[in-house]
């Protein structure tokens, strides 16, 4: 196995007295797609909030290609990064939001154009033709001069994930992109994240609350209560044969709710 | 500011009140009236061709003057010993007795501001920072009965209105305002007893003394020629009244 | 010109006069605004077009206009009308229709700031138009509105300067009077200043915190002025 | 009658005044509005001081101890301006300060999740500003910004308390010099209603083509 | 068959331009459950909105339990109906909305006996006891005394049944009442609805896109689309077998969007 592409090592975020993820550690390789599933509030969100600096830790160690995300060596001590290295440090992630959280105020060409514009010094026109292969392969270059206003939830969260490849991320972090959306614009989602998962070799960490997906997209399964790990595995093993009564539970309780149609 | 450099702009920032015949506003906007006419007069021969009129509050005056917003004040500020230490005055222009506006008949029979201070009900009105204001204050009306009213026009209206029982100002502009105000409900009473004529001068301020200086050579150039009677006689102003006392004995007065 | 001190101890005794007109000016305007807004804020929702309308134009002049001018004609042109009324009559009016003008934004805005589910579950529970106001609407309506209004209350204080020009001897007038029968401005000037800063950070102080305990009304800019400017 | 179109003149010019004071106070509002409503969101904690205690001072004074500051303390410290620039000056500051509370607020008001996707597409925080976070404010604030616009119109009229020969100040001088009061205080009043709706509609059209790209996203 | 507790006869409604329901006509028998299913948008909601009265039919009659809902007779004529009759109309009516609505200056308790004090005039210490049962029965009388702000999104939502029973309605409406809700929560209301289904014999009418629960719960299922009805019958002929397009591509899209595990 080559080296891991992130590596978490005791990991804890607080909020005041909220212990939110608690001596976390966990490895994803290059190139692996990981599903994080668990009830709400195990902390699940957090995580990929903390990849993206949206969150610093409260302890511990995080480490994507195989530099520190939070710190910085000065001499030989490693110290706070400042917003410098952070900066260096994002290019490499993407995520997409459950709330897409699109500029209304921009076209969706110039929403996927804006960052590779100004943070890669790409030229207008070259930012624009990567943009225009980027939404068609969302099935989304007729669209590339409307408003988002204009468009469907589903077709936003296309034009989001489009706006986070511009940047050509090497990790991908997808936090229940399908959650906001109206059960039949759904699944167009899901199909353009299944292609993404076959056709690239990006790194994806993939919150979700449908199993079916997670099953199906999936390396590996981690499941989360509390902060905590509780269980992980391939997705077979998680889903069928659960070890943990924790995770017995949770997903009795999913497929209770009537997802099993 | 120095003789040199108003010469040098070409014309002198003067505040006057907005008070006929003091001051007199033309619909067209043009200035006149007795202070404006003299001050432009005795400008004119300091080889200062023009003067900037800006239409003040009384209260606005000497402290406008004295944050450089005017060179001087020519509106009728009267002489007293106390505005004497706040300003240099040049000689006297326009003299003038008190005088009380009130209901025709004079009911409350108010002749002097001592009248005032003993009646309880009268209330008084008079321009803030005026000679009159202190005039009543000074006689022993108590502050909540001396209202201070922001022009001469509403003055006239609070007395009309019943919530002034007299209204005081210089003889001259009460004779005006009355006159504007065409009321046969309201008489006059000058002058009012026990007040002392005051006169005004042009009020530079306190270091413009070499200013004050010059403009009084040319003031008495034009007292003495006779050209100053002519300016403000046909506002109802006596000119030998002003050549017949001196900045000395109006500043000492008590 | 030089601070100084001796001055201010000589005027202070008068100032403290002025403070207390300014007051209880300040504390009847807003009496006045409070029921006033209320008055325009029901007619404003009538659905009787003859009333609605007047009342919506009314309120759009008195904003637009301002209230020196106002005060103005309440002083000096009422009276002709055959309706003379004392100085501080005449402000405490003038401060408070022109207020009310905004307290009655703040009535609206925290009445519709109550989510149309609560009409609605209240209709499915059944209850009446009275009991819905009473029990449902206006219970939830009221406490975001009160940093709302306390905020105009500040507002029209450090607006009661303006009814010196009515002849009102508030303080603002005893501070001018002061200064212009001693020829020094400095001190009463700055002194009036810093009164009204102190009154308006403690009261900023005090809406802050009703504001962390009752929550803040609507969004920004969804009244015509969140937070108010003197005019 | 040429009587009254004379001083129907001198208040007409007065008029000229008070749009002239109106519009360099927004000019100089608006710049102090966006100086003191950036610093006060700026990461530099001296400079969110500063901008706070601009705020507060000004909000918290009256702004007629500020302008009679301007006109008259400000040139005893040797800072001499015309009447008119004080009187730009106190408005502007004074608006300025409510002006900055709208900015700030707007700014905030563009909310965490619009913040956190510029942090996701790796914008800097200037990028963010320009690109991202002002360009939904300005359409938040005009709406207040026009009702600080009408407020600061309706302040300039007690600049006639310092003499600056505006149009409530003319109407005064007409006052005196006619007798009558009706006349006078009518005409200003319904002028200064003009000029108020002529900012309500600028305002108004200005929201309209602003807000034009979001196709109605905020209601 | 008995005399149908519900019946719209040519039922229209239109929001300006946009037909919302077009011409509608159905029947629901007293004690019946019924499923109101289709793609976002088709009317659903509007359909118990306006048995609710909370919106007007343009166009077509409203019966309920035999008498016009939004008009009354006076002498001969049918005229509309006055807020009396509303009034005593909406009596026989309870709904359950989407968000809960609870009213969130009222506690637990109050919010369930506040109607049947102020409508029915129950005396307070009655309505109390009542409403204790009514909590008892949701699983929550150990919360009477909380305030919603206080609770989970499942437990509002039972605190909402418990209130619309509190004023014992022959005919209960549930809007989407589980989609505010996270996964986990939904369970213990659908709990709560299928106790209510097999132990009282009031009318139900459930709009949902649950299709697992609208199986299970209702004894007929209604597939709308674009304001009218496009197939109706029995939920295993609806689900295994759908005859119309239509539904079969609902179906499937629902189906493909995850629900499957
Ligand atoms: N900024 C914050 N301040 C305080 N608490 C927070 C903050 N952000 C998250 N939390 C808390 O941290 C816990 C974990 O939140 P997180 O969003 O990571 O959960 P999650 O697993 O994503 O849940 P869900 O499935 O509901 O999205 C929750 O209890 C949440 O309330
Ligand atoms: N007050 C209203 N004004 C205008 N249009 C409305 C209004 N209420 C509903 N609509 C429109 O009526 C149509 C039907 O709405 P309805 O809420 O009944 O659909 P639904 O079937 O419940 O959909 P969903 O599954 O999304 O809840 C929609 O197009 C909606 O936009
Ligand atoms: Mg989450
Ligand atoms: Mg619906």
């Amino acid at each position: 196995m080559s080296a891991p592409i992130i590596q978490l090592q005791d990991v804890s975020k607080r909020f005041g007295e909220l212990t939110v993820l608690d001596r976390l550690s966990f490895e994803v390789a290059p190139g692996e797609k990981l599903a994080l599933i668990g009830p709400s509030g195990s902390g699940k969100t957090t995580i990929l909030r903390l990849l993206m600096t949206l969150e610093t830790p409260t302890d511990g160690m995080v480490m994507v290609e195989g530099e520190p995300l939070f710190h910085q060596r000065r001499g030989d001590a490693l110290v706070p990064a400042d917003e410098r290295h952070l900066h260096r440090m994002r290019a490499r992630i993407g995520m997409v939001f459950q709330h897409f959280n699109l500029f209304p105020h921009k076209s969706v060409c110039e929403n996927v154009c804006l960052a590779p514009v100004l943070t890669q010094g790409a030229k207008p026109a070259d930012a624009r033709r990567r943009a225009m292969e980027l939404l068609d392969m969302v099935g989304l270059s007729a669209k590339a001069d409307a408003m988002p206003a204009q468009l469907s939830g589903g077709q936003k969260q296309r034009v989001a994930i489009a706006r986070a490849l511009a940047l050509s991320p090497r990790i991908m972090l997808f936090d229940e992109v399908t959650s906001a959306l109206d059960p039949e614009l759904v699944e167009e989602v899901l199909n353009v994240m299944h292609m993404l998962a076959r056709e690239t070799d990006m790194t994806m960490l993939l919150v979700t609350h449908e199993m079916g997906f997670a099953h199906d997209f999936a390396d590996r399964v981690l499941f989360f209560d509390r902060g905590r790990i509780v269980e992980e595995g391939p997705p077979d093993e998680i889903f069928k044969n659960p070890r943990q009564d924790r995770t017995q539970a949770f997903l009795r309780k999913v497929v209770a709710a009537g997802h099993r149609v | 500011a120095e003789l040199e450099d108003l010469k040098e702009q070409g014309f002198a920032r003067i505040a006057i009140a907005n008070e006929p015949p003091f001051t007199a506003v033309k619909a067209d906007g043009t200035v006149s009236g007795a202070a404006p006419d003299v001050a432009r007069a005795v400008f004119k021969r300091l080889g200062i061709d023009d003067v900037v009129a800006s239409i003040s509050e009384y209260g606005a005056m000497i402290p406008g003057l004295q944050a450089r917003r005017f060179d001087a004040v020519t509106a009728g500020l009267f002489m007293k010993p106390e505005r004497c230490n706040a300003v240099s005055y040049s000689e006297p222009i326009l003299c003038d007795a008190e005088a009380f506006a009130l209901k025709a008949g004079n009911p409350l029979g108010l002749k002097s501001y001592k009248d005032v201070a003993d009646n309880p009900e009268a209330r008084i009105g008079a321009p803030g920072g005026g000679t009159e204001e202190r005039l009543a204050l000074e006689a022993g009306v108590p502050r909540e009965r001396v209202i201070v009213v922001p022009d001469t026009q509403s003055g006239i209206t609070m007395l009309q209105q019943g919530r002034i029982d007299v209204y005081s100002l210089p003889v001259l502009s009460i004779n005006a305002a009355v006159k504007t105000a065409n009321d046969p409900q309201i008489e006059v009473v000058a002058p009012v007893q026990g007040a002392p004529v005051y006169c005004d001068g042009a009020a530079f301020r306190k270091q413009d003394t070499a200013l004050r200086d010059a403009f009084d050579k040319e003031l008495a150039a034009i007292k003495a020629s006779g050209e100053f009677a002519k300016l403000i006689e046909p506002y109802g102003f006596s000119a030998e009244a002003a050549m017949s006392t001196t900045r000395e004995k109006l500043c000492a007065a008590q | 010109m030089e601070w100084d001190w001796d001055f201010v101890r000589q005027i202070t005794p008068q100032l403290l006069e002025g403070a207390r007109i300014t007051v209880v000016a300040t504390l009847l305007g807003f009496a006045f605004a409070a029921v006033f807004g209320l008055g325009l804020a029901i007619a404003r929702r009538s659905r009787n077009r003859a009333l609605s309308w007047p009342t919506a134009a009314f309120a759009e002049f008195v904003r637009g206009t301002p209230l020196l001018v106002q005060l103005y004609f309440l002083f000096y042109i009422l009276p002709d009308l055959g309706l003379t009324l004392s100085p501080l009559a005449a402000g405490v009016i003038g401060l408070g229709v022109h207020y009310g003008t905004y307290t009655a934004e703040v009535y609206r805005a925290g009445i519709d700031n109550v989510p149309r589910g609560q009409w609605e579950a209240a209709k499915a529970c059944n209850l009446s138009a009275s009991q819905t106001w009473r029990h449902i609407v206006l219970p939830q309506a009221i406490r975001p509105m009160v940093p709302a209004l306390a905020n105009y209350f500040i507002a029209m204080f450090k607006e009661t300067p303006l009814l010196s020009a009515i002849t009102v001897l508030e303080l603002m007038n005893q501070a001018r009077s002061i200064a212009n029968y001693n020829y020094r401005y400095i001190e009463p000037i700055t002194m009036v200043g810093a009164f009204f800063l102190a009154i308006s950070l403690v009261s900023v102080a005090l809406i802050r915190l009703m504001q962390r305990h009752w929550g803040r009304l609507g969004r920004l800019g969804s009244f015509r002025r969140n937070t108010a400017i003197p005019s | 009658m040429d009587i009254w179109l004379g001083y129907l003149t001198l208040i007409l010019q007065g008029a000229l005044v008070t749009a002239q004071l109106t519009a360099l106070g927004c000019l100089f509002a608006l710049a102090m509005a966006f100086l003191a409503g950036l610093g006060r969101v700026s990461a530099v904690a001296p400079v969110r001081w500063l901008a706070a205690a601009y705020v507060e001072f000004f909000r918290g004074t009256s702004i007629f101890v500020q302008l009679f500051w301007a006109y008259y303390v400000l040139p005893l410290m040797g800072l001499e301006l015309s009447p008119m620039q004080a009187g730009v000056l106190a408005l502007g500051l004074n608006v300025g300060a409510y002006g900055a509370e709208v900015v700030r607020g707007a700014v905030e008001a563009i909310g965490r999740e619009q913040r956190e996707a510029c942090v996701a597409l790796n914008l800097t925080r200037a990028q963010s500003l320009r690109h991202v976070i002002l360009p939904q404010a300005v359409v938040v604030m005009l709406p207040t910004f026009g009702n600080n616009a009408i407020e600061l119109l309706k302040a300039t009229a007690i600049v006639s308390l310092v003499s600056l020969a505006d149009m409530t100040f003319q109407a005064q001088v007409v006052r005196s010099q006619t007798g009558s009061t009706a006349f006078p205080f009518l005409t200003i009043l319904v002028l200064y209603f003009l000029m108020s709706s002529v900012i309500t509609l600028l305002v108004r059209a200005l929201e309209r083509r602003m807000s034009r790209g979001f196709e109605g996203t905020r209601a």
